[in-house]
Protein backbone atom coordinates (compact mmCIF):
# COMPACT_ATOMS: atom_id res chain seq x y z
CA UNK A 1 0.00 0.00 0.00
CA UNK A 2 1.15 3.40 -1.17
CA UNK A 3 0.98 6.30 1.71
CA UNK A 4 0.45 8.69 -1.28
CA UNK A 5 -2.84 10.21 -2.77
CA UNK A 6 -3.99 7.30 -5.37
CA UNK A 7 -4.69 8.59 -9.41
CA UNK A 8 -8.55 9.37 -9.14
CA UNK A 9 -10.43 8.38 -12.86
CA UNK A 10 -13.47 10.11 -13.92
CA UNK A 11 -16.32 8.35 -15.33
CA UNK A 12 -19.27 9.96 -17.81
CA UNK A 13 -21.70 9.49 -20.23
CA UNK A 14 -22.00 5.98 -21.03
CA UNK A 15 -19.42 4.33 -18.62
CA UNK A 16 -20.48 6.16 -15.86
CA UNK A 17 -24.30 4.77 -16.72
CA UNK A 18 -22.71 1.43 -17.85
CA UNK A 19 -20.44 1.19 -14.72
CA UNK A 20 -22.52 2.63 -12.34
CA UNK A 21 -19.30 4.47 -11.25
CA UNK A 22 -18.35 8.29 -11.62
CA UNK A 23 -15.36 7.78 -9.70
CA UNK A 24 -12.69 5.38 -9.47
CA UNK A 25 -9.50 5.42 -7.51
CA UNK A 26 -6.56 3.75 -8.38
CA UNK A 27 -3.65 3.23 -6.62
CA UNK A 28 -0.89 5.32 -8.04
CA UNK A 29 2.20 2.57 -7.56
CA UNK A 30 -0.02 0.18 -9.62
CA UNK A 31 -0.29 2.37 -12.34
CA UNK A 32 2.40 4.11 -14.08
CA UNK A 33 0.52 5.09 -17.12
CA UNK A 34 -2.60 5.86 -18.91
CA UNK A 35 -2.40 2.66 -20.44
CA UNK A 36 -1.92 1.08 -18.13
CA UNK A 37 -4.81 2.34 -16.31
CA UNK A 38 -6.81 1.57 -18.67
CA UNK A 39 -6.02 -1.94 -18.75
CA UNK A 40 -6.39 -2.07 -15.36
CA UNK A 41 -9.81 -0.60 -15.31
CA UNK A 42 -10.76 -2.86 -17.91
CA UNK A 43 -9.74 -6.17 -16.15
CA UNK A 44 -12.73 -4.87 -13.77
CA UNK A 45 -15.67 -3.09 -16.03
CA UNK A 46 -15.73 -4.79 -19.57
CA UNK A 47 -17.30 -2.01 -20.73
CA UNK A 48 -14.26 0.13 -20.26
CA UNK A 49 -12.05 -2.59 -22.30
CA UNK A 50 -15.18 -2.60 -24.96
CA UNK A 51 -14.53 1.29 -25.18
CA UNK A 52 -10.80 1.42 -25.10
CA UNK A 53 -10.35 2.19 -28.57
CA UNK A 54 -12.89 5.21 -28.89
CA UNK A 55 -11.86 6.74 -25.83
CA UNK A 56 -9.60 9.73 -25.58
CA UNK A 57 -8.03 10.09 -21.89
CA UNK A 58 -7.27 13.79 -20.34
CA UNK A 59 -5.06 13.84 -17.53
CA UNK A 60 -5.00 17.08 -15.36
CA UNK A 61 -8.07 17.96 -17.51
CA UNK A 62 -6.21 17.88 -20.55
CA UNK A 63 -6.26 15.75 -23.33
CA UNK A 64 -3.34 12.88 -23.16
CA UNK A 65 -2.40 9.68 -24.57
CA UNK A 66 -2.27 6.14 -23.58
CA UNK A 67 1.69 6.74 -22.92
CA UNK A 68 1.00 9.98 -20.95
CA UNK A 69 3.09 9.00 -17.50
CA UNK A 70 0.24 9.00 -14.07
CA UNK A 71 1.96 10.32 -10.75
CA UNK A 72 0.16 9.85 -7.12
CA UNK A 73 -2.78 12.67 -6.73
CA UNK A 74 -3.43 12.85 -10.73
CA UNK A 75 -7.25 13.04 -12.29
CA UNK A 76 -7.55 10.86 -15.65
CA UNK A 77 -10.83 11.60 -17.27
CA UNK A 78 -12.59 8.36 -19.60
CA UNK A 79 -13.27 10.80 -22.26
CA UNK A 80 -16.04 8.82 -24.90
CA UNK A 81 -16.98 10.45 -28.28
CA UNK A 82 -18.48 13.61 -27.16
CA UNK A 83 -21.42 15.04 -28.85
CA UNK A 84 -22.07 18.93 -27.25
CA UNK A 85 -23.65 21.73 -28.94
CA UNK B 1 -25.55 24.35 -11.11
CA UNK B 2 -23.28 26.21 -13.17
CA UNK B 3 -19.41 26.84 -13.91
CA UNK B 4 -18.13 29.90 -15.82
CA UNK B 5 -14.69 31.92 -16.11
CA UNK B 6 -15.11 35.26 -17.63
CA UNK B 7 -12.15 37.72 -18.35
CA UNK B 8 -13.17 41.27 -20.80
CA UNK B 9 -12.33 39.02 -23.70
CA UNK B 10 -13.79 35.75 -23.48
CA UNK B 11 -16.66 34.23 -21.62
CA UNK B 12 -16.74 30.58 -20.70
CA UNK B 13 -19.92 29.13 -19.35
CA UNK B 14 -21.47 25.76 -18.47
CA UNK B 15 -24.96 25.88 -16.55
CA UNK B 16 -28.01 24.04 -16.01
CA UNK B 17 -29.94 27.09 -16.40
CA UNK B 18 -31.52 28.12 -20.15
CA UNK B 19 -28.50 30.20 -21.50
CA UNK B 20 -29.27 33.70 -22.01
CA UNK B 21 -28.33 34.72 -25.49
CA UNK B 22 -29.27 38.08 -25.00
CA UNK B 23 -26.39 38.40 -22.08
CA UNK B 24 -24.02 36.85 -24.55
CA UNK B 25 -24.81 39.08 -27.60
CA UNK B 26 -24.22 42.13 -25.21
CA UNK B 27 -20.78 40.58 -23.83
CA UNK B 28 -19.73 40.75 -27.43
CA UNK B 29 -20.22 44.43 -28.06
CA UNK B 30 -16.78 46.35 -28.02
CA UNK B 31 -15.93 49.87 -30.00
CA UNK B 32 -13.81 48.63 -32.83
CA UNK B 33 -15.91 45.42 -33.60
CA UNK B 34 -18.06 46.05 -37.08
CA UNK B 35 -19.44 42.71 -36.73
CA UNK B 36 -20.69 40.16 -34.09
CA UNK B 37 -21.41 36.57 -35.02
CA UNK B 38 -23.86 34.29 -32.91
CA UNK B 39 -24.52 30.87 -33.29
CA UNK B 40 -27.27 29.22 -31.37
CA UNK B 41 -27.97 25.27 -31.48
CA UNK B 42 -31.44 24.09 -30.40
CA UNK B 43 -33.00 20.95 -29.93
CA UNK B 44 -34.67 19.79 -33.00
CA UNK B 45 -37.41 18.06 -32.63
CA UNK B 46 -37.41 15.95 -35.77
CA UNK B 47 -34.24 13.79 -37.25
CA UNK B 48 -35.16 11.90 -40.28
CA UNK B 49 -38.78 10.02 -39.08
CA UNK B 50 -37.05 9.43 -35.51
CA UNK B 51 -38.77 12.26 -32.79
CA UNK B 52 -36.74 13.46 -29.78
CA UNK B 53 -38.75 14.63 -26.84
CA UNK B 54 -35.50 16.13 -24.87
CA UNK B 55 -32.24 15.96 -24.52
CA UNK B 56 -30.13 15.20 -22.15
CA UNK B 57 -26.64 17.01 -21.64
CA UNK B 58 -23.53 16.22 -19.30
CA UNK B 59 -20.60 17.94 -19.02
CA UNK B 60 -17.62 17.17 -17.39
CA UNK B 61 -17.66 20.80 -16.29
CA UNK B 62 -14.02 22.12 -15.18
CA UNK B 63 -12.45 20.50 -18.40
CA UNK B 64 -15.20 21.87 -20.85
CA UNK B 65 -14.16 25.39 -19.54
CA UNK B 66 -10.83 24.73 -19.81
CA UNK B 67 -11.28 23.44 -23.17
CA UNK B 68 -13.89 26.39 -24.33
CA UNK B 69 -10.80 29.12 -23.11
CA UNK B 70 -8.55 26.98 -24.73
CA UNK B 71 -10.50 27.34 -28.36
CA UNK B 72 -11.26 30.81 -27.48
CA UNK B 73 -7.63 31.38 -27.68
CA UNK B 74 -6.39 29.25 -30.82
CA UNK B 75 -9.62 31.25 -32.69
CA UNK B 76 -7.89 34.72 -31.42
CA UNK B 77 -4.55 33.30 -33.02
CA UNK B 78 -6.36 32.74 -36.38
CA UNK B 79 -8.91 35.75 -36.42
CA UNK B 80 -8.30 38.93 -34.88
CA UNK B 81 -10.79 38.17 -32.68
CA UNK B 82 -12.11 40.91 -30.00
CA UNK B 83 -14.82 39.05 -27.52
CA UNK B 84 -15.65 35.45 -27.93
CA UNK B 85 -18.10 33.68 -26.01
CA UNK B 86 -18.76 29.62 -25.35
CA UNK B 87 -21.81 28.91 -22.94
CA UNK B 88 -23.36 25.63 -22.57
CA UNK B 89 -26.02 24.08 -21.26
CA UNK B 90 -26.55 20.77 -19.12
CA UNK B 91 -29.18 18.62 -18.13
CA UNK B 92 -32.71 18.74 -19.93
CA UNK B 93 -33.08 20.88 -23.02
CA UNK B 94 -36.67 20.63 -24.00
CA UNK B 95 -37.40 21.16 -28.21
CA UNK B 96 -36.29 24.46 -29.58
CA UNK B 97 -34.29 25.50 -26.57
CA UNK B 98 -30.69 26.40 -26.81
CA UNK B 99 -28.42 23.68 -25.43
CA UNK B 100 -25.29 25.98 -26.49
CA UNK B 101 -24.40 29.36 -27.84
CA UNK B 102 -21.21 30.50 -29.53
CA UNK B 103 -20.56 34.19 -30.42
CA UNK B 104 -17.13 36.20 -31.53
CA UNK B 105 -16.49 40.18 -32.70
CA UNK B 106 -14.16 40.92 -34.76
CA UNK B 107 -13.22 43.83 -36.67
CA UNK B 108 -15.39 42.95 -40.24
CA UNK B 109 -17.79 40.66 -40.60
CA UNK B 110 -16.11 37.70 -42.82
CA UNK B 111 -14.05 37.05 -39.67
CA UNK B 112 -16.76 36.87 -37.25
CA UNK B 113 -18.02 34.42 -39.19
CA UNK B 114 -15.45 32.32 -39.96
CA UNK B 115 -14.03 32.33 -35.89
CA UNK B 116 -17.74 31.72 -34.59
CA UNK B 117 -18.01 28.48 -37.14
CA UNK B 118 -14.65 27.55 -36.16
CA UNK B 119 -15.50 27.38 -31.95
CA UNK B 120 -19.17 25.51 -32.69
CA UNK B 121 -17.34 23.04 -34.92
CA UNK B 122 -14.45 22.39 -32.46
CA UNK B 123 -16.85 22.53 -29.81
CA UNK B 124 -18.56 19.66 -30.74
CA UNK B 125 -15.43 17.76 -31.49
CA UNK B 126 -13.24 18.55 -28.43
CA UNK B 127 -15.05 20.24 -25.51
CA UNK B 128 -16.49 17.20 -22.96
CA UNK B 129 -20.29 17.10 -23.27
CA UNK B 130 -21.85 14.46 -23.84
CA UNK B 131 -25.76 14.57 -25.58
CA UNK B 132 -28.52 11.53 -24.69
CA UNK B 133 -31.37 11.39 -27.03
CA UNK B 134 -34.94 11.04 -24.97
CA UNK B 135 -37.31 9.74 -28.23
CA UNK B 136 -40.69 10.05 -28.23
CA UNK B 137 -41.06 6.59 -28.05
CA UNK B 138 -39.19 6.47 -24.74
CA UNK B 139 -35.81 4.70 -25.59
CA UNK B 140 -32.83 6.22 -24.97
CA UNK B 141 -29.38 6.39 -26.81
CA UNK B 142 -26.14 8.01 -26.01
CA UNK B 143 -24.89 9.86 -28.84
CA UNK B 144 -21.29 9.13 -29.98
CA UNK B 145 -20.01 10.13 -33.26
CA UNK B 146 -17.21 8.10 -35.04
CA UNK B 147 -18.16 4.88 -32.64
CA UNK B 148 -19.77 2.11 -34.97
CA UNK B 149 -20.94 -0.55 -33.18
CA UNK B 150 -18.78 -3.37 -32.85
CA UNK B 151 -17.52 -2.32 -29.52
CA UNK C 1 -40.51 55.40 -37.51
CA UNK C 2 -40.69 51.83 -38.15
CA UNK C 3 -41.68 49.65 -41.50
CA UNK C 4 -42.10 46.18 -41.23
CA UNK C 5 -43.35 43.04 -42.19
CA UNK C 6 -43.81 39.74 -40.42
CA UNK C 7 -45.21 36.42 -41.11
CA UNK C 8 -44.87 33.29 -39.49
CA UNK C 9 -41.40 32.40 -41.39
CA UNK C 10 -39.90 35.63 -41.57
CA UNK C 11 -39.77 39.18 -40.22
CA UNK C 12 -38.36 42.60 -41.95
CA UNK C 13 -38.25 45.45 -40.25
CA UNK C 14 -36.70 49.15 -40.88
CA UNK C 15 -36.92 51.18 -37.39
CA UNK C 16 -35.15 54.49 -36.58
CA UNK C 17 -35.20 52.46 -32.29
CA UNK C 18 -32.48 50.39 -31.47
CA UNK C 19 -32.53 47.15 -32.61
CA UNK C 20 -34.00 44.59 -30.43
CA UNK C 21 -31.64 41.60 -31.36
CA UNK C 22 -33.34 39.11 -28.28
CA UNK C 23 -36.84 39.27 -30.07
CA UNK C 24 -34.96 38.74 -33.24
CA UNK C 25 -33.59 35.53 -31.90
CA UNK C 26 -36.73 34.80 -30.10
CA UNK C 27 -38.64 34.75 -33.38
CA UNK C 28 -36.13 32.55 -35.32
CA UNK C 29 -36.85 29.70 -32.63
CA UNK C 30 -38.16 26.21 -34.06
CA UNK C 31 -39.22 22.53 -33.04
CA UNK C 32 -37.28 21.81 -36.32
CA UNK C 33 -34.48 23.76 -36.26
CA UNK C 34 -31.07 23.03 -34.98
CA UNK C 35 -29.14 25.68 -35.68
CA UNK C 36 -29.70 29.57 -35.59
CA UNK C 37 -26.70 31.80 -36.67
CA UNK C 38 -27.07 35.65 -36.34
CA UNK C 39 -25.44 38.62 -37.42
CA UNK C 40 -25.15 41.64 -35.85
CA UNK C 41 -23.36 44.42 -37.71
CA UNK C 42 -21.96 47.53 -34.97
CA UNK C 43 -20.59 50.40 -35.62
CA UNK C 44 -17.10 50.35 -35.24
CA UNK C 45 -15.12 53.32 -34.38
CA UNK C 46 -11.85 53.00 -35.76
CA UNK C 47 -11.22 51.85 -39.44
CA UNK C 48 -7.10 52.11 -40.34
CA UNK C 49 -6.62 55.36 -38.81
CA UNK C 50 -9.81 57.08 -38.86
CA UNK C 51 -11.90 57.39 -36.07
CA UNK C 52 -15.63 57.45 -36.60
CA UNK C 53 -17.93 59.37 -33.95
CA UNK C 54 -21.35 57.96 -35.59
CA UNK C 55 -23.03 56.51 -38.58
CA UNK C 56 -26.00 57.81 -39.81
CA UNK C 57 -28.30 55.74 -41.65
CA UNK C 58 -30.94 56.67 -44.60
CA UNK C 59 -33.31 53.93 -46.04
CA UNK C 60 -35.67 54.06 -48.84
CA UNK C 61 -37.60 51.87 -46.53
CA UNK C 62 -40.86 50.39 -48.65
CA UNK C 63 -38.22 49.31 -50.90
CA UNK C 64 -35.93 48.34 -48.36
CA UNK C 65 -38.41 46.15 -47.00
CA UNK C 66 -38.98 44.44 -50.51
CA UNK C 67 -35.94 44.07 -51.11
CA UNK C 68 -34.98 42.19 -47.71
CA UNK C 69 -38.22 40.33 -48.15
CA UNK C 70 -37.22 39.10 -51.41
CA UNK C 71 -33.84 38.13 -50.44
CA UNK C 72 -35.49 35.73 -47.32
CA UNK C 73 -37.15 34.26 -50.41
CA UNK C 74 -34.10 33.66 -52.31
CA UNK C 75 -32.08 32.11 -49.39
CA UNK C 76 -35.05 29.52 -48.64
CA UNK C 77 -34.67 28.61 -52.84
CA UNK C 78 -30.86 27.65 -51.76
CA UNK C 79 -30.95 26.48 -48.34
CA UNK C 80 -33.74 24.99 -46.04
CA UNK C 81 -34.48 27.84 -44.06
CA UNK C 82 -37.19 27.79 -41.44
CA UNK C 83 -36.83 31.61 -40.21
CA UNK C 84 -35.51 34.40 -41.30
CA UNK C 85 -35.05 37.73 -39.68
CA UNK C 86 -33.75 41.09 -41.48
CA UNK C 87 -33.52 44.17 -39.44
CA UNK C 88 -31.51 47.34 -40.08
CA UNK C 89 -31.79 50.37 -38.31
CA UNK C 90 -31.78 54.01 -39.59
CA UNK C 91 -30.68 57.60 -38.36
CA UNK C 92 -27.82 57.54 -35.78
CA UNK C 93 -26.22 54.60 -34.64
CA UNK C 94 -23.61 55.51 -32.37
CA UNK C 95 -20.62 53.57 -31.68
CA UNK C 96 -20.67 49.75 -30.87
CA UNK C 97 -24.42 49.74 -31.29
CA UNK C 98 -26.46 47.28 -34.21
CA UNK C 99 -27.40 48.77 -37.30
CA UNK C 100 -28.41 45.67 -38.80
CA UNK C 101 -29.32 42.38 -37.33
CA UNK C 102 -29.70 39.48 -39.93
CA UNK C 103 -30.73 35.92 -38.44
CA UNK C 104 -31.52 32.31 -40.00
CA UNK C 105 -32.52 29.09 -38.68
CA UNK C 106 -32.44 25.79 -40.54
CA UNK C 107 -32.35 22.11 -38.98
CA UNK C 108 -28.71 21.69 -39.67
CA UNK C 109 -25.76 24.10 -38.35
CA UNK C 110 -23.44 24.34 -41.52
CA UNK C 111 -27.01 25.74 -43.67
CA UNK C 112 -27.89 28.57 -41.19
CA UNK C 113 -23.76 30.25 -41.38
CA UNK C 114 -24.58 29.90 -44.79
CA UNK C 115 -27.26 31.40 -45.45
CA UNK C 116 -26.84 33.97 -42.54
CA UNK C 117 -23.65 34.89 -44.46
CA UNK C 118 -25.98 35.09 -48.53
CA UNK C 119 -28.32 37.30 -46.49
CA UNK C 120 -26.06 39.82 -44.63
CA UNK C 121 -23.73 40.08 -48.08
CA UNK C 122 -26.77 40.37 -50.44
CA UNK C 123 -28.26 43.02 -48.02
CA UNK C 124 -25.13 44.84 -48.31
CA UNK C 125 -25.00 45.12 -52.18
CA UNK C 126 -28.64 45.83 -52.73
CA UNK C 127 -31.07 46.98 -49.71
CA UNK C 128 -31.20 50.73 -50.43
CA UNK C 129 -29.61 51.64 -47.47
CA UNK C 130 -27.19 54.74 -47.10
CA UNK C 131 -24.58 55.40 -44.85
CA UNK C 132 -22.99 58.30 -44.05
CA UNK C 133 -19.77 58.29 -41.80
CA UNK C 134 -19.47 61.17 -39.01
CA UNK C 135 -15.96 61.27 -38.69
CA UNK C 136 -14.40 62.84 -34.89
CA UNK C 137 -12.67 65.38 -37.04
CA UNK C 138 -16.55 66.69 -38.23
CA UNK C 139 -15.94 65.85 -41.46
CA UNK C 140 -18.93 63.90 -42.91
CA UNK C 141 -19.05 61.28 -46.30
CA UNK C 142 -21.26 59.48 -47.77
CA UNK C 143 -20.01 55.67 -47.66
CA UNK C 144 -20.55 54.97 -51.90
CA UNK C 145 -18.83 51.24 -52.44
CA UNK C 146 -17.72 50.83 -55.94
CA UNK C 147 -18.35 54.64 -56.98
CA UNK C 148 -14.50 56.19 -58.16
CA UNK C 149 -14.13 60.10 -57.51
CA UNK C 150 -13.75 60.99 -61.48
CA UNK C 151 -17.48 61.58 -61.41
CA UNK D 1 -50.23 69.44 -70.45
CA UNK D 2 -51.06 65.71 -69.66
CA UNK D 3 -53.89 65.18 -67.40
CA UNK D 4 -52.56 61.91 -66.12
CA UNK D 5 -50.45 61.44 -62.87
CA UNK D 6 -47.09 62.79 -63.12
CA UNK D 7 -44.18 60.37 -62.24
CA UNK D 8 -42.89 60.42 -59.10
CA UNK D 9 -38.65 60.75 -58.63
CA UNK D 10 -37.29 59.80 -55.33
CA UNK D 11 -33.89 60.94 -54.46
CA UNK D 12 -31.82 59.55 -51.20
CA UNK D 13 -28.59 59.85 -49.57
CA UNK D 14 -25.87 62.27 -51.61
CA UNK D 15 -28.53 63.01 -54.39
CA UNK D 16 -31.04 64.37 -52.11
CA UNK D 17 -28.50 65.87 -50.45
CA UNK D 18 -26.76 67.94 -53.38
CA UNK D 19 -30.00 68.65 -55.20
CA UNK D 20 -31.98 69.86 -52.34
CA UNK D 21 -34.81 67.44 -53.93
CA UNK D 22 -36.31 64.47 -52.22
CA UNK D 23 -39.31 64.04 -54.84
CA UNK D 24 -39.64 65.51 -58.19
CA UNK D 25 -42.47 65.02 -60.27
CA UNK D 26 -42.12 64.59 -64.09
CA UNK D 27 -44.80 64.96 -66.67
CA UNK D 28 -45.60 61.40 -67.82
CA UNK D 29 -46.22 62.96 -71.52
CA UNK D 30 -42.27 64.12 -71.20
CA UNK D 31 -40.37 60.92 -70.25
CA UNK D 32 -41.60 57.34 -72.05
CA UNK D 33 -38.39 55.77 -70.20
CA UNK D 34 -36.22 55.64 -67.64
CA UNK D 35 -33.02 56.33 -69.65
CA UNK D 36 -35.64 59.69 -70.67
CA UNK D 37 -36.21 60.77 -67.17
CA UNK D 38 -32.60 60.31 -66.10
CA UNK D 39 -31.40 62.40 -69.48
CA UNK D 40 -34.27 65.24 -68.04
CA UNK D 41 -33.10 65.17 -64.53
CA UNK D 42 -29.24 65.78 -65.34
CA UNK D 43 -30.33 68.44 -67.86
CA UNK D 44 -31.60 70.27 -64.41
CA UNK D 45 -29.42 69.20 -62.09
CA UNK D 46 -25.89 68.82 -62.73
CA UNK D 47 -25.01 66.02 -59.74
CA UNK D 48 -27.72 63.50 -61.21
CA UNK D 49 -25.64 63.46 -64.95
CA UNK D 50 -22.41 63.24 -62.97
CA UNK D 51 -23.91 60.20 -60.87
CA UNK D 52 -25.58 58.69 -63.65
CA UNK D 53 -23.34 56.17 -64.26
CA UNK D 54 -23.59 54.92 -60.82
CA UNK D 55 -27.44 54.89 -60.51
CA UNK D 56 -29.39 51.98 -60.64
CA UNK D 57 -32.94 52.58 -61.30
CA UNK D 58 -35.75 51.18 -59.40
CA UNK D 59 -39.37 51.90 -60.92
CA UNK D 60 -42.16 50.72 -58.23
CA UNK D 61 -39.98 49.32 -55.87
CA UNK D 62 -38.13 47.14 -57.77
CA UNK D 63 -34.73 47.41 -59.82
CA UNK D 64 -35.06 48.35 -63.35
CA UNK D 65 -32.63 49.86 -65.79
CA UNK D 66 -32.64 52.78 -68.71
CA UNK D 67 -34.62 50.78 -71.02
CA UNK D 68 -37.44 50.53 -68.76
CA UNK D 69 -40.78 52.16 -70.10
CA UNK D 70 -42.64 54.43 -67.69
CA UNK D 71 -45.96 55.28 -67.56
CA UNK D 72 -48.70 58.01 -65.54
CA UNK D 73 -48.26 57.29 -61.47
CA UNK D 74 -44.97 55.09 -61.70
CA UNK D 75 -42.43 55.80 -59.27
CA UNK D 76 -38.66 56.34 -60.32
CA UNK D 77 -35.84 55.94 -57.47
CA UNK D 78 -32.70 56.86 -57.74
CA UNK D 79 -30.76 54.18 -56.36
CA UNK D 80 -26.85 55.68 -55.77
CA UNK D 81 -24.25 53.00 -54.16
CA UNK D 82 -26.06 51.23 -51.22
CA UNK D 83 -24.08 51.21 -48.62
CA UNK D 84 -26.37 49.25 -45.57
CA UNK D 85 -25.43 46.98 -42.88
Amino acid sequence: MSASEPVRVRLFSVLKERTGQSEILLDAGDVDSVGAALSALGRTYPVIADYRRWIRPAVNRAYADEDTLLKSGDELALITPVSGG
Amino acid sequence: MSHERKTEEEWVRVQERPLDVSALEAFLRHPRAGGVCVFVGTTRAVTGSVVTEELRYEAFSEMALDEMKRLAAEASVRWPVLRAALHHRTGVVPVAEASVAVGVATPHRADSFEACRFLIDRLKETVPVWKKEIYADGSTEWVEPGKTDQG
